[in-house]
């Protein structure tokens, strides 16, 4: 449906109350911005002015050093070529588990929630309660689960940890948006002929774009931005980003070089920021308008 | 083409029976009109029947098959849902060949049966459209598209016209006989409207919280109800009916009337009515069967003319229904738009108890079977 | 063949220092996986260890020190050095404190780098000048100096609050009650001393010392804290001489524009802190051989001058050239040398070289604990500490 | 009422059906079975794993030399899991709360045809972007009370403008609401614009004609309808507030002294730095009961009510 | 209570234009029913007037007052939606009462006016229940309790009654009639419904394609269709076209039928035919107006008999309906069910032509205004 629905309005207190909502959301978005201001314009001075001048002020001069530093001549460690060649990394990790705990999520959901069976609810929540085993528990039994299954410091061992502790949100998500969609569109589906998978992806893929963006902005901000399981289960070249930005912030060549560190932390932040502009396109309305009657 | 059998089928909800062990059995190639009030479980049956809900007692047959367990898709059955169900991501052309391709059509033929379909329903310029930008009408049409363009054992439509304009219904329905006559598919159909259901039904089955009321041919429901509810339900404007004392002239039972004058009506089986002489019995007559004087009529037996009060008027186009009150019942008789019946005046009407039947007032029972 | 090391070692000196051995390793022809992971002290790189020990996948080797090597080697990850010690006639070139330190059930399971001292006291000349204060050489001195600098308008100490920065000014201040003292505290974990008067009066100066750093030490990284020192906002800080990294690389010179001392009291004293790579079992022979050479390398004179010059700390082996070292490093090496016949080499508790960490961990939650809470009494420290150790004996 | 009925509602198996069914009947059991296996393995199989280890003695690597009670016992006379455990219930509700508040207002406000959406919508996103790593660091700076904030404020003329909650044990547990909020209050806000968009239009305009504001509309018509999302919003939130172990590492590490440790933090440094396993596994234990204590009731009332409701 | 002014509105989706100016004023009280073909903007004008879609040009006036920028919610209106749109999270109870919630009603009067909604519509057995627990009528029923628990000055009707089964239909019919009939309100109303539209109707504007074609009271409407449209459109079953020549007996213009013989028949408004001697027009006639021969009828004027060859009868019950062919037009007849009429068999007919209409043949026009 077309939703221009309330009219045009431009009664005075229509309009200062669009002013009133234009502010809240600019204040709002003001301090969310204030940290990344203050990286941003950390990641643009030198140590000098970092250490001399306030968290706010503005930098002598725009200076990229430090971004390209960070990109790739930083040292962590025994190594000096900054956070680049662990991006590669992080995109073999993310990619694929990102890719598949959707999808298995998004079945998952599509099963619990329009082709129930006895006991599918009861397992969904047992499923949830997975949402709050604390990680650091599980680091050494999955240790443990990764050497018998081969895969202990390999990225499928990380693809496949991330897979599994990510399927009980992306199930969530998934079932709890398919709560909404009519049941009857899968009857007139099986009716039509079409088997389990068409139905899903054919008729119920293409309602879900809100929820699949949304699933793919959280996992992959998490596995992006995991910490713990890449540090403990990655090998010596198969760690992920963060562990290289963890290495970097953490060294200091006497006095800590902030601008790095923020330069650094910026640029692996990119790759999420990317899904989330690119995602944002597809927050759209009404997909299953006009779907059923009543 | 299968013929289709529901053996005692019962369906619960929770503790509420909807079905209540529902038989019937229908042959190949017939066209079965289910009819009965909001929420007596039509709706429920069709779904049972294309395998969308489980029943909960009793078995289902298709073509001599037993379906009960079998998944909807190897039933072959298309149907119209009550609420439509359009895939909301297709355009009209996919909701409609949707079906086709999942039967493996090749994508010439689809696209000839999709043109030919919507030909027929007359949205061939809303192809390209998704379901949100149709009118509530057009989207109907599409899911009725949706069952056409396919070629099932079984068709089941579950109020497919409902909302179509008068003109359009007639179209429509006509096609469907066509449609019905030359693929000579079985056909099981809910609709609410009685001349779609007269005019389109091999058998009608009347339905009463989740039971089968009365199955039979449409002149069979019309002329000879199984019960009152039966009576009441068929025929637009209802039958009406008429507390009457049963009194007996010239040794044969005769129906007492009041009006403004009292008449005993001769009833076509007076032998039905001996046990009931000295009582009160339900006689139902149609509103069509009390119309002005119609000369042609006269005199034939089975016809009593006599004097009513006019209450009100109803110019219904091609009728005026003019309400009275008989016996201290409240009744419709059907009269020509041209025949003077102004409210309050007493005029001449023509009782025909040729078709009229008779009912037990408690149990509602028919008496002349 | 291969030796994959898992290390903490990200610090500018400290990576430096460790590429050192890297190369050595190339040049034998031995490839090096370099696994890094910085933070915490090694909290991290310990879970990474335990997670890949546990998946049967342990790195060759891994810098673990103190009493966890044996920890180690009672689960029997360790692998056996002696013949590489042998060769390298270990048990003459390593002062006894540092190779009881590497054996683990009479046999080298681990090859150690370097020994940190852990009492340093680091000052700005500038900034004792400019208050009209001197270096003090006691606690009670110490307030009385930090008074004069705090009313001139400078942080008399320079700290970071967080637990290991809170336990090592802590510890020194213990030692200035003697070594007797801290070793029945901090090893022998003895609960009458724990209790005693004097460990009263450490919590007491401890105390103090709150006045003296500025509201914003809170979680402070300990290398801002000393550059607080180098920038001249601070007078002095309490770290140990991985410190010195940090003036070096800020381009300062030892004994002009900034001095070291020990910390008050405790000048007779060192508390050592030794680094070391422990060897792990793996498969392979050609691993294995590497693994040797790595552990052979670490002990050879010329690693030991690069590395220990890069970190600061001194070399582990007896009688090395000093002249490259800088005075504070000879003045370390002098203090490790003499203390070690005196009885006043100790182990560091805040370094986790005096005892397991569940004992060292419940004596930093006391600590820390009791520096941030205004309202504790020393006497309730003093016990709460007491019961602390007890429960995690 | 009927909640059960409508149970049975679209599930195409129920008991007493016999045993022939096609390949495709089985379908959706398929398809959930690599799920359960590695739900019964990975989950409750390192549960149950935990729960035996936290009544042993280990210590540095998993052993099994059971000690009954005691690491419970050890557990409850530590003062740092006290406080860990109080720190979690002001920290968890806080943020829960807070988190669900914004996101749900900052949803509805962005679904009023604002014009730069896509890029408030990326800003209030970001956070979660970013790794806490380093943001941990610009918090510290931000909420620092000799460089940070106050000392903006005070440079802007407001001489009397004082805000140490970091270094203040009373306050730094509001320090790590302020991040927590900040970095998660984005999703959230994502969450509920992806169920907003999947309103009926129809419903919206009923309720237009039925005399509802639009704020009534959102409370009584839109939001009710999202009850789906508000239960994904509090999982994931609590999720959240349960593992914020990087928040506290990055932040204040425990600090001032430990007024600021969260059981996750309890746990991980009890776990692996003070070689505590067994310890570590009975604080993991109590955890998950005091969570479990709450959600269980929640969820079993969020799954009884069923499709549609 | 309020008058309704439809001034001039269109309303465009992109390129197309679905409203193309609509003028309709109604006075204070009017029960105003729109019918057309599907699709022709019926619901979108509705959606106007309640403002619930923006119109892009022209005005809305209610109750004296331009509202066409107001808020729905300010107008005052109470709607029941075609597709129903019920709060799914609600039970019935709450949808009804929502609205009066809105209104702030106190509670204990909401529970009285639920109430008595619930038992108009029936659904009183119903009122815990959610949406998704009823039949497809049963939540028509509850879309239009939503409307009636309120006194707006207003009522909208999108074609609240399409789902009902024929009795529980007039029965509604009745109750809102009755309901209009206390409470004065405006009412507009869409229905496909012919007897709804004629029953209930003060008046009725026919539209089409997004243009109104005639508004006038059901009679105006059903005996003098203002076009061809209107004409076909109104009526069930539809009139009759018959391309007819005309031609001149003894000077009056008579309309020339071929059935099996060849008759003229005469035509109440002769001098609209004086230009067409000689040419063909569309001659309209409904169905009730061919009868079988009625007696009473015989010798009026305007009445004529004729054999006509049956084709195809269909029963409907009260009537059959008869098909034959006239000038090589298929036309329905309507007759008494025992009229004997075989399909084949070539009977007598009478054709009243009293109230027959012409109209132009190419452009539509009605010839005898
Ligand atoms: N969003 C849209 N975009 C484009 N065209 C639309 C849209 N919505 C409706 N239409 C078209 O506008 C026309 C009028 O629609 P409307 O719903 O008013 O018809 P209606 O008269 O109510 O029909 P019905 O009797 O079938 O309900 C239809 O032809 C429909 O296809
Ligand atoms: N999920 C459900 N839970 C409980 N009762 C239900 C449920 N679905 C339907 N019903 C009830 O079952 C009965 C039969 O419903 P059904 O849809 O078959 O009616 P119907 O004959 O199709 O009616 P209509 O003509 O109004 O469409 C109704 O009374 C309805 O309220
Ligand atoms: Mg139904
Ligand atoms: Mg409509």
């Amino acid at each position: 449906m077309s939703n221009k629905a309330v009219g045009r309005k431009t009664s005075g207190l229509d309009k200062a109350l669009r002013v009133a909502l234009y502010t809240v959301l600019i204040v709002v978005a003001a301090f969310y911005l204030m940290p990344f201001i203050v990286m941003l314009l950390t990641s643009l001075k030198d140590v000098e002015e970092i250490r001399t001048g306030t968290l706010l002020s503005l930098p002598a001069s725009l200076n990229f050093d430090s971004w390209s530093k960070a990109w790739s001549s930083a040292c962590t460690g025994g190594s000096c070529g900054g956070i680049s060649p662990y991006f590669m990394n992080s995109f073999q990790i993310v990619l694929p588990a990102v890719a598949i705990s959707t999808l298995v999520g998004a079945l998952n959901g599509y099963v619990i929630s329009l082709w129930k069976f006895r006991g599918s609810d009861f397992f969904f929540a047992a499923m949830l309660v997975g949402c709050f085993i604390p990680f650091q528990v599980i680091l050494l039994p999955m240790a443990q689960t990764l050497g018998w299954l081969g895969i202990a410091n390999t990225t499928s061992g990380l693809v496949f940890v991330h897979v599994v502790y990510g399927i009980a949100f992306t199930t969530l998500f998934f079932r709890n948006f398919y709560q909404s969609i009519p049941g009857e569109l899968v009857k007139a589906a099986r009716l039509d002929g079409a088997g389990f998978f068409t139905i899903f992806y054919r008729i119920i893929l293409p309602v879900s774009t809100p929820i699949i963006v949304v699933t793919v902005i959280w996992q992959f901000t998490q596995i992006w931005n995991d910490f713990l399981f890449g540090v403990a289960f990655s090998g010596f070249d198969t760690q992920p980003v963060t562990v290289a930005l963890n290495n970097l912030v953490n060294t200091s060549f006497g006095g800590k070089e902030y601008n790095v560190d923020m330069a650094a932390a910026i640029i692996a932040a990119l790759p999420t920021l990317a899904v989330y502009v690119f995602a944002g396109k597809y927050f759209v309305r009404g997909l299953t308008a006009g779907a059923v009657k009543g | 083409m299968a013929n289709l059998v529901i053996d005692n089928v019962k369906k619960r909800y929770g503790e509420t029976e909807i079905l209540k062990g529902i038989n019937i059995s229908i042959k190949t190639g017939e066209f079965l009109i289910l009819v009965g009030p909001s929420g007596c479980g039509k709706s429920t049956l069709m779904n049972s029947i294309a395998g969308l809900e489980d029943v909960s007692e009793g078995r289902i047959l298709i073509a001599d098959k037993d379906v009960t367990y079998t998944s909807p898709k190897d039933r072959d059955i298309a149907m119209v849902f009550q609420s439509y169900a359009l895939y909301p991501n297709m355009t009209v052309e996919q909701n409609i060949s949707f079906g086709l391709e999942m039967r493996k059509v090749p994508k010439e033929e689809r696209d000839v049966e999709v043109q030919r379909v919507a030909e027929l329903l007359q949205i061939s310029h809303l192809l390209d459209r998704k379901p949100a930008q149709l009118s509530g009408g057009q989207r109907q049409r599409v899911a009725m598209g949706r069952a056409l363009a396919r070629r099932p054992q079984l068709y089941l439509f579950d109020e497919p016209l409902s909302n179509l304009d008068a003109k359009l219904r007639v179209e429509m329905r006509t096609e469907i006989k066509k449609l019905h006559k030359k693929l000579g598919t079985t056909i099981v159909y809910v609709t609410h409207d009685q001349i779609e259901a007269m005019t389109l039904a091999d058998r009608i089955a009347v339905m009463k919280d989740g039971q089968v009321q009365q199955l039979g041919t449409p002149q069979e429901i019309y002329d000879n109800p199984a019960n009152l509810f039966v009576a009441g339900f068929m025929g637009s404007p209802a039958m009406n009916f008429i507390p009457a004392n049963v009194v007996e002239q010239d040794g044969t039972p005769m129906l007492e009337l009041a009006t403004s004058t009292t008449v005993a009506l001769p009833f076509p089986k007076p032998e039905s009515l001996k046990d009931y002489v000295g009582k009160t019995v339900l006689l139902g007559l149609r509103p069509e069967m009390i119309t002005e004087p119609q000369p042609h009529k006269e005199g034939q037996p089975f016809v009593t003319t006599t004097d009513i009060e006019v209450e009100v008027t109803e110019p219904m186009g091609a009728d005026t229904m003019i309400l009275t009150r008989v016996n201290d019942a409240e009744i419709n008789c059907r009269s020509n738009p041209m025949y003077p019946a102004a409210a309050g005046s007493v005029i001449k009407m023509m009782f025909d108890t040729s078709k009229a039947v008779v009912f037990d007032q408690e149990s509602g029972k028919r008496l002349d079977v | 063949g291969e030796v994959e090391v898992l290390h903490w070692w990200t610090s500018g000196g400290e990576a430096a220092a460790i590429n050192v051995l890297k190369e050595e390793m190339v040049d034998a022809g031995h490839t090096w996986k370099d696994f890094a992971v910085a933070g915490g002290g090694g909290e991290s790189a310990m879970t990474v260890l335990k997670s890949r020990a546990i998946s049967g996948n342990p790195p060759s080797a891994a810098q673990i020190k103190g009493p966890t090597i044996q920890e180690w080697g009672d689960l029997g990850f360790l692998t056996n050095l002696d013949d590489v010690a042998e060769a390298g006639e270990w048990d003459v070139i390593l002062p006894q404190v540092v190779s009881d330190t590497m054996k683990y059930d009479g046999n080298y399971v681990a090859a150690p780098v370097n020994v940190h001292r852990v009492n340093w006291m680091w000052a700005n000349p500038e900034v004792f000048r400019k208050s009209g204060a001197s270096i003090p050489t006691t606690w009670e001195q110490f307030i009385v100096e930090a008074k004069k600098i705090k009313a001139a308008g400078f942080t008399p100490l320079a700290h970071g609050g967080q637990n290991w920065q809170d336990a090592t000014l802590f510890e020194a201040i213990a030692l200035a009650k003697g070594a007797k003292f801290y070793n029945s505290a901090f090893i022998g974990l003895s609960d009458k001393t724990l209790r005693s008067q004097d460990m009263i009066d450490v919590f007491d100066t401890f105390k103090q010392m709150r006045e003296f750093v500025d509201p914003g030490f809170s979680g402070r990284d300990w290398n801002v804290a000393t550059s607080m020192v180098i920038n001249g906002d601070a007078a002095m800080q309490i770290m140990g001489d991985w410190a010195k990294g940090e003036f070096t690389a800020a381009g300062k010179k030892a004994g002009i524009d900034y001095v070291c001392y020990p910390a008050p009291g405790t000048s007779g004293s060192f508390t050592f802190n030794i680094d070391s790579l422990a060897m792990f079992k793996v498969d392979g022979k050609e691993k294995q051989a590497a693994q040797k050479d790595l552990a052979r390398l670490i002990l050879e004179p010329k690693f030991q001058e690069t590395f220990n010059l890069n970190k600061g700390s001194i070399p582990v082996r007896l009688n090395m050239p000093r002249e490259k070292f800088d005075t504070c490093a000879h003045a370390s090496m002098d203090a490790f040398l003499a203390s070690s016949t005196t009885g006043n080499l100790v182990p560091s508790m805040a370094h986790g070289m005096a005892a397991n960490s569940m004992v060292q961990g419940a004596i930093f939650d006391v600590v820390t604990n009791f520096f941030n809470d205004e309202s504790m009494t020393s006497k309730e420290a003093v016990d709460k500490l007491a019961r602390a150790v007890k429960a995690s004996m | 009422m009927n909640t059960k009925a409508a149970n049975t509602g679209s599930g195409p198996t129920q008991s007493g059906r016999p045993a022939r069914l096609s390949l495709a009947d089985w379908m959706p059991k398929i398809v959930m079975a690599p799920t359960v296996i590695v739900t019964l393995v990975c989950i409750y199989g390192y549960m149950i794993w935990t729960a035996v280890l936290s009544f042993t003695g280990s210590r540095m690597l998993p052993s099994y030399n059971f000690v009954g009670f005691d690491q419970y016992e050890r557990l409850f006379n530590n003062d740092r899991w006290m406080v860990a455990l109080s720190n979690l219930g002001i920290f968890g509700g806080l943020f829960i709360a807070i988190c669900l508040f914004l996101g749900v207002t900052l949803a509805i406000f962005l679904d009023q045809k604002i014009r730069a959406e896509g890029a408030i919508r990326t800003i209030y996103l970001y956070p979660m972007a970013i790794s806490f790593i380093v943001t941990g660091t610009a918090w510290k700076w931000l909420l620092n009370p000799t460089n940070g904030l106050e000392k903006m404020m005070i440079d802007f003329g407001f001489e009397n403008f004082k805000f140490d909650w970091l270094i203040n044990p009373d306050m730094v547990i509001y320090c790590l609401v302020i991040a927590a909020v900040w970095q998660a209050s984005g999703f959230v806000m994502a969450l509920f614009l992806a169920g907003l968009r999947g309103v009926d239009g129809d419903l919206i305009k009923a309720a237009h004609l039925d005399g509802a504001s639009t704020f009534t509309t959102y409370r009584r018509i839109i939001l009710p309808s999202l009850k789906p999302v508000f239960f994904s919003a509090l999982v994931v939130l609590s999720h959240i507030a349960i593992k914020s172990f990087d928040l506290v590492a990055a932040l204040t590490n425990g600090g001032p002294g430990y007024a600021s440790d969260l059981p996750a933090n309890f746990m991980y440094t009890y776990t692996f730095t003070r070689s505590q396993i067994g310890l570590g596994s009975a604080s993991a234990m109590v955890m998950l009961g005091c969570v479990l204590a709450i959600l269980v009731p929640y969820l079993y009332s969020e799954l009884r009510g069923k499709r549609h409701e």
